[in-house]
């Protein structure tokens, strides 16, 4: 169960939102709402421990999170406006790297390039594929990493039709397996029974 | 009027002592009146920023 | 394999696919070398006395340019902030990032020096305290020169501001090292100034990490 | 009366509005019988003559340059420690005048040293040492101007401060050693010979006088600063509502 407690965000000196409370238990999926700038990414970003929150405290099965901070960060998994694909590695080692530093099995690293349709891309140096297949490519971290909570920014960003099919897929898998989401994104992403929370810009 | 002239020949270091005692006079009113000159600017600057945000709430109501 | 030791080999894996890193700090160093018996004359006598300054503060620069390397690609497309997420400490993840930059430049460096000596007609006695004190002392220029790239990360074009951070705090460094070779050349006892130069990479390995992390966090927030 | 009493910017700002002038009225006054007392009542030196007279500016001026970075180290540590909504104001506000200081340092020193070496820059160990507490000055600065965002730039240079200040007396270290291995025949120790009690006197009244000075000076700096960033923020503001 991941909590959010009165949560508060500031942005340079401007308040981004405050006293924020959301709730999500395994195998539910939480997404965003908002105009832009009211804070969708901040609160991802919060989530992650990229970013300390103005006020309130997350809690995960109600252990407060920022007394493990590490531990937090090796049970998520963030993916962000940045695809952090490098040109020169191919698309296995881009997927592999990552599941060795985050200890993660490494025979997933397969299974991931299946669930997202780049099998075929595995050996190829990143730098010749399209920002989708980049996209895809990171994407595919998700499901190579044990990570039980995902936390999506705009995932569906250059994604075409059968790549956000993949991500749907990918999404019932993980919560078909008790992981959990929070993602914003104004593409339906057609997943049912969904909680919503909407941010109001202040 | 030899003591007047004998003190500013400075034994000879006049050379010397009167430029090292100019450059610290006049780099230390230099950062004054710049220090100073900086904030009466702000000072103005933040006054008219914020008459004119008061004058458009002023509207706005 | 530990996630230690999976970012280092990653950085070395990305260093040995594009390659030119190290070859260009080669090339900066032997190139700033061959400058100066150009400027100074081919004097032997001359150039044997200036050798063990001139390799230092060439190989001192040419580890500093190779610096930005180190966090700026991953922070502009997204891995410095998948790497503070890996679960493993940042001060960890930035110690595994400076090794792998002294492994791809300041020990290609450590093996170009004797035969740049060469060039400047260094006295025989100083190759042995050219390398242990290259040995020693580019680790902590690495080290050092971590703070000022993570400083300089959201910095359009940091590099010049990254030398102007970096360098007054390469000084003790240089003056350790160069001391060193002189009296070892000198047929003195090199010793104390080994010592020294070993003291301050030691005290750089738990202090610079920790700063460079802090830095980093700043910048990714 | 907890640390937060003052970090209260319109309580600070009215604060230093009321001592500001006072500050400065007074270095004023002592500078100038600081000044009297070096140009006129101390007789010259047996040995360098009237040139001993730069003394009175040369070490007052190295004694600031030195005062400021660690009030600007200390500052920082405040404003990275406990979060001190002033304490980065103060560092930044200190800085340029620590390098204005210590930019006289280095010229008085060097027009000190002129009659007696004969040339206009020594490299003796202290002017050297201060030489590079100058770029570290010029870097600590520089950092400040180039990152946009006000409060990262604020962490930036906190850092810097620290790692700075974790090396001056390193750097000190190192170029006493260089120097000792390099000895010149150095004819005159930089801090010149035994002040005797005629000398102290007036050296005491200008270190006070700069001292003093930079309380004045770092008040305005400060209460600029604190305007800088309200104006940024209500620039901020305008642009996004």
């Amino acid at each position: 169960m991941f909590q959010g407690r009165d949560i508060a965000c500031e942005r340079g000196e401007r308040r981004i939102f405050s006293g924020l409370d959301f709730e999500i238990s395994p195998g539910q999926a939480l997404v965003l709402r908002g105009p832009n700038g009211c804070g969708k990414t901040s609160l991802l970003r919060i989530a992650a421990t990229l970013l300390k929150s103005a006020a309130g405290n997350l809690l995960w099965d109600g252990a407060d999170v920022a007394e493990a901070p590490e531990e937090h960060r090796a049970r998520l998994h963030f993916i962000g406006h940045q695809d952090a694909v490098k040109g020169a590695l191919t698309v296995r080692e881009n997927i592999a790297t990552w599941s060795n530093i985050r200890r993660s099995a490494e025979d997933r690293v397969d299974a991931a390039m299946a669930a997202f349709g780049i099998a075929h891309l595995a050996d190829t140096p990143a730098q010749y594929l399209s920002a989708g297949q980049h996209r895809r490519t990171a994407l595919a971290r998700l499901v190579a990493s044990r990570a039980a909570l995902w936390l999506l920014d705009e995932p569906t960003v250059s994604l075409d039709a059968d790549g956000t099919a993949c991500l749907q897929r990918a999404i019932m898998d993980h919560r078909a397996e008790k992981g959990m989401v929070m993602a914003a994104t104004h593409i339906e992403l057609g997943l049912d029974d969904v909680e919503f929370l909407q941010l109001k810009p202040q | 009027m030899d003591a007047i002239g004998q003190f500013f020949a400075m034994g000879g270091y006049a050379a010397y002592v009167w430029p090292a005692f100019a450059i610290v006079l006049v780099v230390m009113a230099l950062m004054w009146f710049t220090g100073i000159h900086g904030w009466r600017k702000s000072e103005q600057t933040l006054a008219a920023l914020r008459s004119n945000r008061r004058q458009r709430e002023g509207d706005a109501e | 394999m530990k996630p230690f030791g999976a970012v280092i080999a990653r950085d070395l894996r990305l260093a040995v696919r594009q390659g030119g890193a190290t070859f260009l700090a080669l090339v900066f160093f032997l190139l700033t070398v061959t400058l100066f018996p150009l400027g100074i004359g081919p004097e032997p006598a001359i150039l044997a006395r200036v050798a063990p300054g001139v390799l230092w503060v060439a190989a001192l620069l040419a580890a500093m340019l190779s610096l930005d390397r180190l966090f700026q690609a991953d922070f502009e497309d997204g891995s410095l902030e998948q790497l503070t997420l890996s679960g493993l400490p940042l001060g960890g993840i930035v110690l595994a990032k400076i090794i792998a930059h002294w492994l791809t430049t300041g020990l290609p460096l450590l093996l170009a020096a004797p035969v740049l000596a060469v060039l400047l007609n260094m006295s025989d006695e100083g190759f042995a305290a050219l390398l242990l004190t290259m040995l020693i002392g580019t680790p902590a220029l690495s080290l050092i020169g971590a703070i000022g790239a993570a400083l300089t990360l959201t910095v359009r074009r940091g590099g010049v501001l990254l030398s102007l951070l970096v360098l007054p705090l390469y000084i003790p460094v240089l003056i350790f090292g160069v001391s060193a070779i002189d009296a070892a050349v000198h047929g003195l006892n090199a010793k104390p100034h080994v010592l020294l130069l070993a003291a301050l990479t030691l005290a750089a390995i738990p202090l610079c990490p920790w700063a460079s992390a802090a830095a980093v966090k700043l910048s990714l927030e | 009366m907890s640390m937060h009493y003052f970090a209260n910017p319109t309580r600070f700002n009215r604060l230093a509005g009321r001592i500001q002038p006072w500050a400065g009225g007074l270095a004023a006054i002592l500078l100038v019988v600081g000044l009297y007392m070096a140009l006129f009542e101390v007789p010259a030196d047996y040995q360098q003559g009237d040139t001993v007279r730069i003394m009175f500016v040369h070490v007052p001026s190295a004694w600031m340059a030195m005062f400021c970075y660690s009030f600007l180290a200390v500052a920082s540590a405040v404003a990275l420690i406990w979060k001190h909504p002033l304490a980065d104001l103060a560092a930044k506000a200190s800085a340029p005048i620590g390098a204005g200081f210590t930019f006289l340092a280095l010229v008085t020193g060097s027009i000190w040293g002129k009659p007696m070496w004969g040339t206009w820059w020594v490299w003796d160990a202290r002017l050297t040492s201060v030489l590079i507490l100058f770029f570290l000055y010029l870097g600590y600065m520089a950092l400040w101007q180039s990152i946009e965002d006000g409060q990262k730039a604020a962490k930036a240079a906190a850092v810097l401060a620290l790692v700075g200040a974790v090396n001056v007396p390193i750097i000190k270290f190192s170029v006493d050693w260089w120097n000792t291995l390099h000895q010149p025949a150095s004819v005159m120790r930089m801090d010149g010979p035994a002040i005797h009690p005629s000398m102290l006197w007036p050296l005491l009244i200008m270190a006070l006088a700069f001292q003093v000075y930079f309380v004045a000076l770092l008040l305005a700096r400060m209460r600029m600063e604190l305007n800088l960033r309200r104006i940024r923020a209500l620039r901020l503001a305008e642009r996004s509502s």
